[in-house]
């Protein structure tokens, strides 16, 4: 059928066409505030890395330890068994160098955001986080990372509780 | 394909004003565990597809179905959201079976309501932003047109409205799961704050927080896992013009055209005489009214005289909401249809405790998307 | 009784564009009303309408469903909005598929839109909102970051270099130079093009990325007696499969999207398909990302693990080759507004299946088609199978 | 149901937001609608000669029959009040001590949802013809708000 149509619709704008009130348009902001509830589990996770501690949680079933800890497995249905607190240490499973912020801003020193397989956990099973003290360029899949926390007094029971993961040495 | 499907499975928690202990996903677990177990399936093994219903800004993330399947038993299977009512989710499930792909489907449904801090500016940003947001008016405003309409038109009184929150809620009373049971008096309902002219605060249901889960199954497997299958014989629905410069503000043709549809899935033809107990949308008080005309239980400006007389009661010639309705379960933002759907299906296997209703075969339920849709649903169920 | 077989008869789709004059409502009509033409049908032939959007934040209306709804031609007709993230665009063809296939309806209109400019200022910012709200928000991630992840993980678990991944974002723009509607098509795109585009997210680059866009697609959905009436070129709807993996997903590996797989098991299931790699004649798998295609291909058994780059590299997947992939330029030529775009994979089987393709027609008759989404957190595979 | 317990030093809740922002187009009917309000203050429809149907404010599509409709007509500025209602609350839920007058105001086979002014609430009857208030030219700027009310006639 594209074959026999000859024009499709569609008006194409540039952001001039706005700024020199070619068209006429206007705005809106939703004011969306919300407390969500933290529940069991992410309830715990929070209280925990306010304590220096990354949880888990041990599912027997699947003989599976997931981070952040649930109160279900996903796998099996199963009720998770009990909670894990798992090391602050793991393995970068992978990582980008962001030149650009959420808010679609241009920044020179890249954002490192990397997944994070928690030592403790289950292979695979991580969070994502923030790498820093490292050299972008020096960043690698497979590199061991170590999380520098807040000063305790300044938790707050957040996942900024974790500044960033940094890369440490091991024999 | 299968023809004849049925519900085989409930569960729900909630429903409470506040629900601090738990994050909506354990609650939903919650809800979904109490469902499996009651039609004895396990969804990892058993379930071959499940549908949810959610709105972006009610949860407060933006492409929600992300957060829909661990909770459910649902990962890595095939799983969707729909952008509508429990009962739309109901009808999915149902279209799902039919096709014959699919023998056991399980639908999911939630409020958080508490959760959200500003939700009368989250409702007004459904509206028009060209035309409406302007105006800045809290999107009770909508109800209230709508309200006065109807009054006008079909003669109502405010005193009718007020009789169905005052039956509504001293119905709740004897329903363990609701929130809002009262024993009031039309004078007490009429002497509340005003939202927006004609319509009362006491005529508006407040939020509740809860989750509710369901089963179905197709025919063959319905039989096997259920002493007590609920079938669906018809379910419709409908929308009406979106927009509040074409729409009808006097009727809720919505409702009649998704009535229609699900009568004639069901071969019904008179529907006062084939129901036997429904629960309809009474997010305020004056839509249980609408509904019931248009649903085509009695002519229009005849529901008000009916719910004063009593005939609407629980122990009475057609019992609406016994439940409570939203106005005495507490409005579950898109969970409300699937309360209505789990009131009947209680009824209809008989374990309705104290509420139980004598001798009923077929129920109905219906919903209403609230301000400002125009948009409703109708499911047909018997036992 | 065998499962009732559901026919595409019609379709229609607008433009692409970066910023539309139109309203979301305006978008979905002009598809809407293209896709009726199409096929010479009226509103009074339409039974029931499905509709897919992905986020409200872009049309930036709260229950957006409801609100474009008379633009989908929902009026008094039975009318419901489904999302499964990006993997909407070829999830809202399913479910008109199983209205029809239930019984309960014999034509179905499935309309998508996407109208991401918006939001404002910049789409992107939008997707931050997808993130889980307690866990991941607060790190302020964008959505670069998880493709970005993701194609570091496929290509170091693979060896693939940045080159290889770069072929499918020449060739899907190239191809889309010839689709009337496309934003970013160009004949004239090289590799070094691509390899030279500015870095976003290292290692993704400008031009490895599909353009945020708005723009409307519809297809026309009958069932069988009702579609032979109708035309003598139905194209079936062989086979659907969909599949949600969990939220969690930094807890499972992302080399390899097996939520892809299960989804493309269960419609190749469904259409009696055993040998995908020689009866899927074309395939417009997902492609907001380069690696992406190739990702996705791999999901789909239509390459082994880590080889999908060969079916670019030997020619397989030109239009011309042996299972030509996105002959309609894809999104990254013909732009992403995320269900749209999803659904023109679908209305581009039709048109090529039915050789209307015109300028992008592949040539030997294809016989069927596969057309694939993905979405959510990585989560999500979309599939349907069409068919003359 | 489950097997955790929730620390007794877990936050109650997550605060937080969802940024939403937007830019609205007018788009193709709303371009010619509002253009008409501003620079001549008139309000415009549609015709649907398909569904005989006279759509205000105008659009470019029948929502019936999906028609593309480019007959327009200009209704005046006079309509008749189909419904009402006195508004206690605000935008953010709380309730306020001096009512908004609503009004939906038919024009042809639409209308115009809007305040009424110069009027008391109880003197605000269904069927009773209102008649639009324009803003100042100077001080249109394209938009539902360029009508400052509806006012009887």
């Amino acid at each position: 059928m594209t074959a026999k149509i000859k024009e499709f619709p569609g008006i194409s704008l540039s952001e001039q066409d706005f700024a020199d009130g070619k068209i006429l348009f206007n705005f809106d902001k939703l004011n969306g505030i919300y407390a969500w509830d933290t529940g069991v589990g992410i309830g715990s996770y929070l209280a925990s890395l306010k304590n220096g501690v990354i949880l888990g949680s041990r599912c027997n079933t699947c003989r599976k330890i997931v981070v952040p800890p649930r109160v279900v497995c996903e796998q099996c249905y199963r009720p998770m068994d009990e909670y894990v607190p798992l090391q602050d240490t793991g393995t970068v499973n992978t990582f980008s160098l962001c030149y650009v912020t959420w808010d679609v801003k241009r920044i020179t020193d890249p954002q490192i955001p990397a997944v994070i397989e928690i030592d403790g956990a289950s292979p695979l099973h991580g969070i994502m986080h923030m790498l820093g003290e490292v050299d972008p360029q020096a960043v690698k899949i497979g590199m061991r990372v170590k999380a520098v926390w807040k000063p305790a007094e300044e938790r707050q029971g957040s996942v900024n509780d974790i500044l960033y993961f940094k890369p440490i040495e091991e024999d | 394909m299968h023809e004849r499907v049925a519900i085989v499975g409930i569960g729900c928690t909630g429903f409470r004003s506040i629900t601090p202990e738990q994050s909506y996903k354990e609650m939903v677990y919650e809800a979904a565990m109490r469902a499996y177990n009651d039609a004895g399936v396990d969804p990892r093994r058993d379930v071959d597809s499940f549908v949810t219903v959610a709105e972006d800004f009610h949860e407060g993330t933006s492409i929600f179905d992300e957060y829909t399947p661990d909770q459910i038993g649902g990962a890595l299977r095939s799983v969707h959201t729909i952008t509508g009512d429990g009962l739309h989710g109901i009808a999915t499930a149902y279209m799902l079976i039919r096709t014959g792909q699919f023998d056991v489907v399980a639908v999911e449904g939630h409020s958080k309501a508490s959760n959200i801090k500003t939700l009368p500016e989250v409702t007004a940003y459904a509206q028009d932003p060209i035309l409406n947001r302007p105006l800045k008016f809290n999107s009770h405003f909508i109800a209230g047109l709508e309200m006065n309409s109807y009054l006008f038109e079909s003669g109502s009184t405010p005193e009718q409205c007020a009789a169905v929150v005052v039956k509504n809620r001293f119905n709740a009373l004897k329903n363990p799961a609701a929130a809002y049971g009262a024993d009031l008096t039309i004078e007490e309902v009429l002497a509340g704050p005003i939202l927006s002219w004609p319509l009362g605060q006491r005529e508006t249901a407040e939020h509740a927080d809860g989750a509710i889960v369901m089963v179905l199954a197709a025919e063959e497997k319905a039989s096997s896992l259920s002493d007590k299958p609920i079938w669906i014989l018809g379910a419709g629905w409908s929308n009406d013009s979106p927009s509040l410069e074409y729409r009808d503000w006097s009727h809720a043709i919505y409702s009649e055209v998704a009535a229609r549809i699900a009568y004639r899935q069901a071969g019904i033809n008179n529907p006062l005489e084939a129901v036997d107990i429904a629960e309809v949308d009474d997010i305020y008080a004056y839509k249980e009214l609408q509904a019931i005309e248009a649903l085509g239980f009695c002519r229009e400006g005849e529901a008000g005289i009916l719910t004063t007389e009593g005939f609407t009661s629980a122990d009475s010639g057609l019992p609406v909401n016994v439940s409570g309705g939203s106005l005495g379960m507490g409005n579950l933002l898109d969970a409300n249809g699937l309360a209505r759907a789990y009131e009947i299906v209680l009824q209809l296997r008989g374990e309705a405790g104290l509420r139980q209703v004598e001798d009923v075969n077929i129920g109905l339920a219906q919903s209403w998307r609230g301000v400002p849709t125009t948009s409703g649903a109708v499911l047909i169920l018997a036992n | 009784m065998g499962m009732r077989k559901v026919a595409v008869v019609g379709a229609g789709m607008t433009k692409f564009v970066r910023r539309a004059q139109e309203t979301a409502k305006e978008l979905t009509w002009e598809a809407a009303h293209m896709a009726l033409d199409s096929c010479e049908m009226t509103m009074d032939d339409i039974e029931a309408v499905c509709f897919g959007t992905a986020p409200d934040a872009f049309d930036g209306v709260h229950l957006n469903g409801e609100y474009v709804s008379d633009g989908a031609g929902a009026w008094r007709k039975p009318y419901m909005r489904s999302y499964v993230g990006g993997g909407t665009g070829v999830f809202v063809p399913i479910q008109g598929w199983y209205h029809i296939a239930s019984g309960l309806f014999d034509v179905v209109m499935v309309v998508a839109e996407e109208k991401m400019s918006s939001y404002y200022p910049h789409a992107q910012a939008a997707f931050l909102t997808i993130f889980d709200h307690t866990t991941e928000r607060p790190l302020k991630p964008n959505l670069l970051w998880i493709f970005a992840m993701e194609m570091n993980r496929y290509m170091t678990t693979y060896g693939l270099t940045k080159a290889d991944i770069a072929q499918v974002a020449v060739q899907h723009k190239r191809n889309a130079a010839n689709h009337p509607c496309a934003l970013l098509g160009d004949a004239n795109i090289t590799l070094d093009d691509i390899l030279k585009s500015e870095v976003l997210a290292w290692p993704v680059q400008r031009f490895d990325v599909s353009p945020v866009s708005d723009g409307a697609v519809a297809v026309i959905l009958a069932a069988e007696h009702v579609a032979k009436r109708i035309t003598d070129k139905p194209v079936w709807i062989e086979g659907v499969g969909w599949h949600l993996d969990t939220t969690f997903w930094t807890n499972r590996d992302l080399a390899y999207p097996r939520y892809v797989e299960y989804a493309a098991r269960m419609a190749y299931d469904m259409a009696g398909i055993k040998e995908p790699r020689k009866q899927i004649n074309i395939a417009e798998p997902y492609d907001p990302f380069d690696y992406k295609a190739l990702h996705h291909l791999e999901g789909l058994q239509l390459a082994d693990r880590g080889k999908a780059a060969e079916l670019y590299s030997d020619g397989t997947a030109s239009l011309t080759g042996n299972m030509p992939i996105c002959p309609s330029g894809g999104l990254l030529g013909v732009g992403n507004p995320i269900a749209a775009a999803g659904l023109m994979k679908i209305a581009e089987l039709f048109w090529q299946l039915r050789g209307e393709a015109g300028a992008r027609q592949v040539p030997g008759q294809p016989l069927h088609g596969l057309a694939q989404a993905w979405g959510d957190l990585m989560q999500v595979g979309t599939v349907v199978i069409m068919g003359r | 149901m489950t097997l955790l317990h929730r620390d007794p030093n877990a936050p109650l809740a997550w605060l937080g937001d969802l940024p939403v922002e937007n830019r609205y187009t007018f788009g193709l009917a709303g371009e010619k609608f509002f253009r008409a309000l501003k620079d001549n203050g008139q309000i415009l429809g549609t015709h649907c000669t398909n569904c005989d149907i006279t759509y205000v404010p105008a659009t470019v599509f029948c929502e019936r029959c999906l028609s593309q409709l480019d007959e327009w007509v200009d209704v005046g500025t006079t309509g008749e009040v189909v419904t009402f209602t006195f508004l206690f609350v605000n935008l953010d839920g709380t309730p306020r001590q001096e009512p908004e007058i609503i009004a939906f105001v038919r024009f042809a086979d639409g209308g115009l949802i809007h305040r009424l002014g110069d009027v008391e609430p109880e003197q605000v009857e269904f069927g009773m013809a209102v008649q639009a208030v324009f803003k100042p030219a100077s001080e249109r700027t394209g938009s539902i708000l360029d009508i400052d009310h509806f006012k009887p006639v």
